[in-house]
């Protein structure tokens, strides 16, 4: 059987991302790169991630990722978006290899993020 | 499932399966057409006919026609053909980058084997402008390869004033018609064309079948590509693959008596769905309306991804770039020839209708294109 | 009618022919496979599963398989593809005159391109003697290709000896298998073969269908011929005919299923044939009973003229030298390669046998066979 | 339609060739050339063929221009013989021209049988 080139959880988070938007405060990163474009906007409380958003141009995957990287984010200090690894979502998302370099663009979003809280304390 | 890929592929028409059947299975059809005796004789018969059906649809007789196995070998055969045969007069070849990869792959290929190929670039609506056209041909150009309807903008090109520049100077020109064929009217009769691409499976027919035009003139003949059992007129050898042939035979009837209705039918379809989307912010029509065959729209949506766009178009399916490489992920090489960023090339979706399309899939493609559009540019950084 | 031609091609299945019809009409099916949407993959699918059968049926695994238009493009592909991508190594060729002309056309193609072709002299039955064949191979040997069952005489070649002294030697070994592909067993894993053509319309499947084994083995691939898409590795551009390939694939597994009864179902009816006629004096085989596959019995009558037999064997559907060549009125050049002069060539009746061929058939043909050769020799001058 | 090869009276002829035979006397001829073999024999009084007779190895139009040669001829002078024009039969039996050089080796064995006559009056 071909497969299908998305899977279910990619489907299920293109189609409702929660997180979509922006998030009124100070806290927000961008990063623009391989085609892909992401913001960051998060609210952050005693140096954790209350609430996370994100804007998206980019391929499913890419805001597939992006959608599960703000729920699984809130509630994260700045030192763990700091070490953020996307090689989980690539996993559970099962991002094809050729779109790897786009996921690192959102790695590098979430990192900024956590630079931006960091330098804010 | 709202297909609006028609420019991919078709589905069969049930008369035309019919008849395939039947020459598979009806006693005598099934022979191999190089037999002599009376079974054999059957099979060439229902060649033959097909061969008449097609010839009619083109206006040009049946022996100007050699059966390939799509469009992809006729356009191989054509270029590598012609270049070949008339090599010892010159190696100069002329194109387009906005051709079928079956078109510009062959030539790319005969560039690395001692032929020199120019490109003409395209004017901004995709068609070719005669006067740059001209200012390229040499003394030594031997072939002009330049197709009918563009597969991703349906743009057309005026075949006829190409074909007048290239036989004032004696130089063959090649046209691939594979979205042209059956579609629009085609007099082989008059117009100068020397080799015509054509396939079946554009216009209700079945895949892998094809035909080459071979024009009845001095110095136009190619060079086989396949050796073997002498069939036609060992040009192209092979046991002819009779049900095949026949389902192209009746295609091509059947177009040949539908293409004004069906051409009405597209133009309608083509400007309900235009006039549906057309005051959405940042459309750019790749190709033109004016110029364009109507059952092809290519619309690109500035702010929006393509691969995303597709997504959240389901269940239409449509393409992005041609067919033949929407697997890729890079933007549509066609469009990029065109002068659009790769940002607005990849956002390009190839609607493409067909006779059984109807207004109300037209206006659910409506909805579900503005609904993706704006949900998509709400979701990016940066709001159009 | 009775028709005793199965080698020239053969009725289409019904089960086959239901199968393609749905893959042209069924929504989904008859998108273009390359697309990427949901009715493209279903297509891809169909297709998938074709090739799982196919490559059931010869034991490869399905990606080992190249689609083409028929077992001609798939001589063409093996035979040019490979001299051309190991010409660098050397430019010594190995063939013999017995095989089909399209295998000993592109050999005769390379031969003017600079290559040199060694043709290998068959022994008297047709087979090739390893030893002969062994003694002409070189250290620039770079190819070697003797076919499976021969389409005139039905003699069976040793592929899997043949195989290993090419393998000791580094050389690619192809074989046309257009005759045995699901007629005899072929074990591609275990046998020392390279390259394998094979086409569907041989054993009750759709005309113009073919594939190409390559082996997954360094030093084995072969240059396209063809350029364009992307399609099939770029090895082999084109839309994918979704129809043919499913009718080839269920034309694989039905052959696989019942391979061992129509082996037997042949024998029985070519031994009863050949008891039939084998009194009449004057007669020689063509070939060998004993290393023949059973489908096909190619004999000579001395002292009978080939095109008067066929016509007064009227209404028996039969062929003088191969189908693809039977309308020359030239000797077969298989015939005369095997040493049999012109006059007894010319008498030659290829008869083949096939799934529907009954018993009463058979004892028509036997009756007209007898009844002919017998009036044709009274009408002769000299008696033999 | 692609023609049958061999035209309703061709087949005629090849099917029921009423002049096959020997017909015992010393009028006869026979030629082999071009893989074709013809023997004709003929009952001849007063310089005129009485009856004619044919066996040819051949293909069919061979066979049946025999035929058509035989009965035509009967009744026929030495000299009509020795100026016997295969054209004739060419056309009535439409020959394909590939097979002329055929057809002149039948005209060859008529013109052999006239001059046997001839030498015998
Ligand atoms: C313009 C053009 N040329 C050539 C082809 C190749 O045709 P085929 O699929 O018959 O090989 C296509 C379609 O894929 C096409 O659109
Ligand atoms: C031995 C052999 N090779 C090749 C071919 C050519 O096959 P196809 O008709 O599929 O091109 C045939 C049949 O004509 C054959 O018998």
């Amino acid at each position: 059987m071909s497969p299908d080139p998305y899977s279910d959880r990619v489907r299920e988070l293109f189609a409702r991302p929660g997180h979509a938007g922006v998030l009124e405060g100070n806290c927000s990163a961008a990063v623009v790169d391989q085609g892909v474009k992401i913001r960051l906007t998060a609210h952050v409380r005693d140096g954790r991630v209350e609430a996370m958003a994100f804007l998206a141009y980019g391929c499913p995957h890419v805001i597939a990722a992006a959608e599960a990287a703000c729920a699984e984010l809130e509630g994260r200090s700045a030192v763990e978006l700091l070490e953020f690894p996307a090689t989980g979502l690539m996993q559970s998302l099962s991002v094809p290899v050729e779109k790897t370099g786009r996921i690192l663009v959102l790695e590098d979003a979430v990192r900024s993020l956590g630079r931006v809280i960091t330098e804010m304390d | 499932m709202i297909y609006l890929d028609y420019a991919a592929s078709t589905p069969v028409d049930p008369a035309i399966i019919d008849a395939m059947s039947a020459a598979m299975a009806a006693p005598g059809n099934y022979a191999n057409p190089s037999s002599t005796h009376s079974e054999g004789r059957q099979s060439i018969d229902l060649i033959s006919a097909a061969a008449e059906r097609l010839a009619a649809l083109v206006n040009t007789s049946p022996d100007r026609l050699i059966w390939t196995s799509g469009a992809t070998e006729s356009d191989n055969l054509a270029i590598f053909g012609a270049a070949t045969y008339r090599q010892d007069r010159g190696r100069h070849l002329v194109s387009m980058r906005t051709e079928h990869k079956a078109v510009t792959d062959p030539f790319a290929t005969l560039a690395k084997r001692g032929f020199e190929v120019t490109w003409v670039d395209p004017e901004p609506d995709g068609r070719v402008d005669l006067g740059k056209l001209e200012s390229v041909l040499r003394d030594d150009t031997q072939l002009v390869s330049i197709m009918h309807v563009n597969n991703e903008t349906g743009i057309i090109q005026d075949i006829g004033g190409i074909g007048a520049l290239c036989r004032d100077r004696g130089i063959l020109y090649h046209v691939d018609a594979a979205q042209s064929c059956g579609k629009l009217p085609i007099d082989l009769d008059a117009l100068p064309v020397d080799l015509m691409s054509m396939t079946a499976h554009k216009f209700y027919g079945p895949k892998g079948t094809g035909a080459l035009y071979i024009a009845d003139r001095k110095g136009v003949h190619v060079d086989p590509m396949l050796f073997g059992g002498g069939q036609q007129r060992r040009l192209r050898p092979g046991t002819l693959p009779t049900q095949q042939i026949v389902g192209f035979g009746e295609t091509a009837a059947i177009a040949a008596q539908r293409m004004n209705q069906d051409l009405a039918h597209l133009r309608a379809l083509r400007d309900r769905f235009w006039a549906g989307i057309r005051d959405l912010p940042g459309l750019v029509v790749n190709g033109s309306l004016e110029h364009g065959f109507p059952g092809i729209l290519n619309v690109s949506a500035e702010g929006v991804e393509g691969e995303s766009l597709l997504l959240a178009l389901e269940p239409l399916c449509v393409a992005t770039g041609s067919a033949c490489n929407s697997k890729s992920q890079e933007p549509s090489y066609v469009l990029r020839a065109l002068g659009r960023s790769d940002e607005l090339a990849q956002s390009a979706i190839r609607f493409s209708f067909g006779r059984p399309t109807t207004d109300a899939e037209i206006d659910a493609a409506v909805e579900l294109y503005r609904g993706a559009v704006t949900r998509l540019r709400q979701l990016a950084p940066v709001a159009a």
